[in-house]
């Protein structure tokens, strides 16, 4: 078994090893909003050394930490799983912790604002009550009926399998603040709320699809999406959010889950 | 939206003092906030499956519109010289025969109502107020229904030695 | 200043907090106080998965994972707690599955189970399935369960709220003292109990798999009020990260038959772990590492490093078993996990100490005494089921079934007790350590004092210490310290001021970090996670025994760190050579 | 306050925009053509004098362009249909969005002399 079987380097490895660390110089254009300070939002732009491949939050601390300590986001695990940082990048939704400089043309000047459509607090920081208040009316909690069995429901590799894409939802709201519906009606539940519908829609074990479905029938509901796919662009955990929102519209039409 | 982007880009280090405006605490008065935010109360379930049968139909409708509409503009627009040969003539003698004169009722009744469903939609997206939305929606469905009977009437009550 | 009256109130939303919630929402009135979106919580970086002898794979019992707990923390373990948690265990992964957690199937449609570090059949005989598992997005699942369930009950969320105090009066718990980030505005919670839930300090580290949240607040918290940290010096280095990010490859990856390789492709686990060889427990691994690394075997021009070999399973299994951590390597490093090994070196990863609890997730402010209304679960508590390394998936397995009693615990005290009447001007302290900070015209930058923090952390508090390095560590904590005194903020305001409260994080590390380097010295024995090269054998005459950590304040004002030690409850397990 | 910059939405989103303003002017073109056909109520002098200005070359050149917003509209709102209905709709959404475009523009181009014959003819004879 111990075998040497590490001698195929690829240069994408040997790359990464050699550890390139030639800085570049890169401006990032920030749309600054503090109402304590100016009713309107600024563009301010700030100047500095980054390695390509570090990422845009890299960036976003380096300049909270070296040059303006006031500019204020929101982030945690800084790679991608806690759903802290959505922000639009070059006028797309993307997790700053999972952008790297050298993917958005760092070229130019990388434009960075608050996700649109949900109220902007301060910098890139927004509101995020509304979106979650959508999330809750779609009761993402399972929904069962009779006795509790005594070890685990038994559920099929393939029933699993089902609703696997939209366990993933990390509730970052890129793609509901992507979505041209809800920028304009914001009482749109969004697509971020479909899919947590769908993980329990399309659940073997769950009792409450119809109830699910019929909240999802509402004039605010799945009718309300144009199919834009902006949404599925966004989405930084690769979900098929389209996908999932046709299927809980078939649902919806034929009444089979 | 009428201040230009570019004056307002300032260099770093300098505008963010933290010290505020001086008027006790504005935060509350600014914020940049989208229309109609969803709110604890904002669920008011419909019941009803009105929204989805307006989808379907949009689907449904669509789909006969295209042999429809294409037929149509296929023989109006492009055979026989074009529009060139359009004319009274030409009107009558079309509806001469109840087959068109079917064909022109339904595609006018579904291009229609999938048209106004459709403006329906597009209201529903950019009107912020209630008030104006409930206004347009009227102004809609009184020129849809305007439209459909008049043509229904046009079509029925075509005299063709007027 | 506002103040508010709940029976219990819960400190922060991860797994610990919210398990405690979902218990306790249903039992009494109950607040939870989290300084992020519940959901933003780390408990969402677990991947591997959650031990549980649950047997759907093949033959297991709770007895033999309680071994494997006791023998993997280096017999550090309070061997009745340890029975507890793994006995719980099964319930604890049924209750979530019936939650509505969607773990990975079985063939027969049974939650399935793999392989992880240190769990082995029979004590040690071999390696065993026993973790549960939802792909390698077990913690996401858990943390979406357990806040699907917290919507469920309607459990009452402050999010963004961050505690910075803890109100004890005449020696009871009487509520705790938070700061809204959206306003600036304090907050007083009057409480009948209080549950510690909020999360590690990985964050002292510079090369870590944590969250840059995770800063230890609890832990300082209670410290500040005189309450003692527990065996603060065992700090988890995860064989896996991502070589210089930290970035977690979990050790489900190795369950899943990945292979660790040094630079001559060499499997070198097999010398250092006959049996388990790359499952072996996780101080044994990152001390290979770093032994190969020294050795001069190290890959890459630096030789830094070692590789993660994922290239001999197929494909399908990758996708199926190991998508995000695949993801991961594609993402940040640009490479193919298919094709190509993953660079890897050891990252900080899990703070084994604590504030210390009993099995009811009572805290204990000395050896023997609680402090009445007061819990903790979760990684900021030290049951101590994890004694002086913890195994993998047990920490999952730990916030549920502590974070369940001590919701349980908090809620009962709650109904049985009265309010405890608030100390006077129960905000001072927060109020003047805000203030302080907003108005301080000092020269020192945070991210400067953090940055040298992480660093001498890095150099000299890792997998090997020596007493020079942890001395070296000593003075720097030390000096660190007195430049704080003179840190400025940028940011005045008083809406989201984030530049503040990262102020008042690094406070809190440097708190702890010092308790760790204190306690880390005092021992001069190796054992678990806590290796000194100049004492390479453990002690257990001397040292078989908890650390209690105290933070005395003299008379000046001036600080130092009281040392005292607490015996190590031994049931089954006589402590043994540990080999793998 | 100074504008966001414009979302950089994809084929998705510029198709809907497509789909959209289409829709639009489509609708308001029946609005329009149901009021003049309803001339032939009137009398067939009216009617054919409204029918005229159709004959106009910058109204024919419009009419091209009508026959461009209704094709795209058809096609691409069978495209919909199929996101919608079809299991892999949304997989291939973005093939489907360029085989739209493709027959559009194949069809675009023999309507071409059929739809402006008229207006061709008035100018260069034939
Ligand atoms: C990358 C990674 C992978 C892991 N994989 C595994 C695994 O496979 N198996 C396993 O068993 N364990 C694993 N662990 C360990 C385990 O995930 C953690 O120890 C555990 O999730 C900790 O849960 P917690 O509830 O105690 O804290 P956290 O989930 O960290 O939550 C802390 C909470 O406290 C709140 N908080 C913090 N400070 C304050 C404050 N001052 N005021 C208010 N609220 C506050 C935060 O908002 C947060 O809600 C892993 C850890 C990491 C980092
Ligand atoms: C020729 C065949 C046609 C097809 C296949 C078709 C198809 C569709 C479909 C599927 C939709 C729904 C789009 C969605 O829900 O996102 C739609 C919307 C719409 N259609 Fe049509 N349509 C046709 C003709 C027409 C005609 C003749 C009109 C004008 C009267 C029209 C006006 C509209 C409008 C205004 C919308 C709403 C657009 C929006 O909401 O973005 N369509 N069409
Ligand atoms: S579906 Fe994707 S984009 Fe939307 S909230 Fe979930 S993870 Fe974020
Ligand atoms: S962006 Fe919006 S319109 Fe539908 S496909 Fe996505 S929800
Ligand atoms: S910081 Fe967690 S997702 Fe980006």
């Amino acid at each position: 078994m111990s075998t040497p079987t590490v001698e195929k380097h690829s240069a994408a490895l040997d790359a990464v090893e050699a550890g390139s660390t030639k800085l570049i110089n890169v401006t990032f254009r920030i749309r600054r909003f503090n109402p304590e300070e100016h009713p309107d939002p600024v563009w301010v732009d700030y100047q500095l050394e980054m390695d390509p491949k570090e990422r845009v939050l890299d960036a976003l601390n380096k300049i909270k930490w070296e040059q303006d300590g006031t500019l204020t986001y929101r982030r945690s695990c800084a790679h991608g799983i806690c759903g802290s940082d959505a922000m639009r990048i070059n006028g797309r939704n993307r997790l700053a912790c999972k952008t790297l400089i050298k993917d958005v043309n760092p070229e130019k000047p990388i434009t960075v604002e608050a996700i649109k459509g949900l109220a902007v607090l301060k910098d890139l920081i927004v509101d995020m009550d509304p979106f979650f208040q959508a999330y809750k009316d779609v009761m993402p909690f399972l929904i069962t009926s009779g006795n509790e069995p005594t070890r685990e429901r038994l559920q099929s590799q393939a029933d699993r399998e089902r609703f696997d894409d939209t366990t993933k939802c990390i509730l970052c709201a890129a793609c509901t603040s992507s979505c041209p519906v809800f920028w304009n009606d914001g009482q749109y539940f969004g697509p971020a709320a479909i899919v947590n519908a769908h993980r329990f829609i399309f659940d073997s074990r769950d009792e409450g699809a119809e109830q699910r479905l019929e909240v999802l029938n509402d004039r605010e509901g799945v009718w309300r999406c144009r199919t834009t796919f902006n949404c599925s662009e966004a989405c930084p955990r690769g979900i098929e959010v389209t996908k999932a929102i046709q299927e809980v519209k078939r649902a919806l039409v034929t009444r089979r889950f | 939206m009428s201040i230009e982007t570019k004056d307002l880009v300032v260099p770093s280090l300098q505008a963010h003092t933290g010290q505020g405006l001086g008027t006790g605490n504005p935060a509350e008065a600014f914020v940049v906030e989208p229309a109609r935010a969803r709110t604890k109360k904002t669920p008011r379930r419909t019941r009803t499956n009105f929204e989805m049968l307006a989808w379907l139909f949009m689907r449904l409708s669509g789909v006969v519109l295209v042999v429809l509409v294409l037929g149509h503009l296929l023989i109006n627009l492009m055979l026989d010289g074009g529009v060139s040969k359009i004319s009274f003539a030409f009107v009558a003698g079309r509806w001469a025969s109840p087959f068109w004169q079917m064909w022109d009722l339904l595609m006018l009744w579904l291009a229609m109502l999938h048209g106004s469903n459709g403006m329906r939609t597009v209201i529903n997206d950019y009107a912020e107020k209630d008030a104006t939305r409930l206004w347009l929606k009227g102004l809609l469905g009184v020129a849809t229904v305007f439209t459909v009977v008049l043509g229904t009437l046009v079509i029925f009550t075509f005299d063709p030695n007027i | 200043m506002q103040i508010h009256q709940y029976d219990t109130v819960i400190v922060g939303a991860g797994g610990a907090g919210m398990r405690a919630a979902i218990e306790s929402t249903q039992r009494s009135r109950t607040a939870v106080l989290t300084k992020l979106y519940p959901t933003r919580s780390h408990t969402g970086a677990a991947q591997g998965g959650m031990c549980a002898a649950l047997a759907n794979v093949e033959e297991d019992n709770w007895e033999w994972h309680t071994f494997d707990t006791v023998k993997g923390g280096d017999y550090l373990v309070d061997q009745d707690a340890a029975e507890i948690m793994c006995k719980e265990a099964i319930d604890a992964v049924l209750d979530l599955e019936k939650m509505g957690l969607p773990f990975s199937r079985t063939d027969q449609g049974r939650i399935d189970q793999r392989r992880f570090g240190g769990h082995s059949r029979n004590h040690g005989e071999a390696p065993v399935r026993r973790s549960c598992y939802a792909a390698d997005r077990t913690g996401h699942m858990i943390l979406q369960t357990l806040f699907q369930n917290c919507v469920k009950h309607g459990v009452e969320f402050f999010n963004e709220f961050y505690v910075l105090d803890l109100l004890i009066n005449e020696g009871k718990t009487a509520g705790v003292v938070a700061y809204e980030l959206a306003t600036g505005e304090i907050h007083v919670f009057q409480a009948k109990a209080v549950v510690f839930a909020s999360g590690g300090t990985g964050k002292m580290f510079k090369v870590t798999s944590n969250a840059h949240t995770l800063t230890g607040d609890g832990q300082a918290v209670a410290l500040r009020r005189g309450l003692p940290l527990e065996d603060m010096e065992f700090f988890q280095f995860h064989p896996t990260g991502i070589w210089r990010m930290g970035i977690l490859l979990t050790e489900g990856a190795r369950g899943e038959g990945g292979i660790l390789r040094n630079k001559d492709g060499e499997r070198f686990m097999e010398r250092y772990a006959p049996v388990m060889k790359d499952l072996a427990s996780r101080d044994v691994c990152s001390r290979a590492i770093y032994s190969e690394i020294r050795a001069g075997r190290g890959c890459g021009p630096d030789g830094d490093h070692v590789y993660l070999d994922l290239t001999h399973l197929p494909p399908e299994q990758l996708d199926a078993k190991l998508p995000d951590i695949t993801e991961f390597a594609r993402t940040y490093l640009g490479i193919e996990p298919y094709t190509d090994p993953i660079p890897i070196q050891p990252t900080a990863h899990y703070a084994m100490g604590g504030i210390p609890t009993n099995v009811e997730g009572e805290v204990l402010s000395n050896n023997t005494d609680v402090v009445p209304g007061l819990y903790a679960a979760g990684e900021v508590a030290c049951v101590s089921v994890h004694g002086a390394n913890r195994l993998g998936t047990n920490s999952l397995l730990d916030i549920n079934v502590f974070g369940r009693r001590a919701g349980i615990a908090a809620a009962a005290y709650a109904d049985n007790h009265d309010f405890v009447e608030l100390p006077e001007n129960p905000g001072a302290l927060v109020e003047a350590l805000v203030e302080g900070l907003r108005e301080s015209t000092g020269t020192e930058s945070v991210a400067q004092i953090r940055k040298e923090l992480q660093e001498s952390m890095d150099t000299n508090v890792s997998v090997y210490r020596t007493g020079k390095t942890l001395q070296q560590a000593v003075e720097d904590v030390t000096a660190l310290k007195e430049r704080f005194k003179n840190v400025a903020i940028q940011d005045k305001g008083s809406r989201y001021n984030t530049d503040l409260l990262e102020a008042i994080e690094l406070g809190n590390l440097l708190d702890l970090a010092e308790v760790l380097v204190v306690s880390a010295l005092a021992r001069e024995e190796s054992r678990g996670g806590h290796y000194r090269e100049d004492f390479p054998t453990r002690d257990d005459v001397k040292f078989m025994q908890h650390t209690m950590a105290y933070r005395e304040v003299a008379e000046d004002g001036s600080t130092s760190i009281r040392l005292d030690y607490k015996p190590v409850v031994q049931t089954r397990y006589q402590p043994m050579e540990r080999k793998y | 306050m100074p504008a966001g910059t414009l979302y950089r939405g994809r084929e998705g989103m510029w198709s809907w925009v497509a789909h959209r303003v289409t829709g639009v002017l489509i609708f308001f073109f029946l609005f329009a053509h149901v009021l003049d056909t309803a001339l032939v109520r009137v009398s067939p002098e009216a009617y054919d004098s409204v029918i005229a200005t159709y004959k106009v070359w910058l109204v024919n050149l419009m009419e091209y362009g009508l026959v461009a917003a209704i094709l795209f509209h058809a096609l691409n709102g069978l495209r919909v249909v199929a996101v919608d209905f079809w299991a892999k709709g949304p997989k291939y959404q973005k093939q489907m969005l360029w085989t739209v475009v493709g027959i559009w523009v194949v069809l675009m181009g023999g309507a071409f002399y059929p739809v402006l014959q008229h207006t061709l003819r008035t100018w260069f004879g034939g």
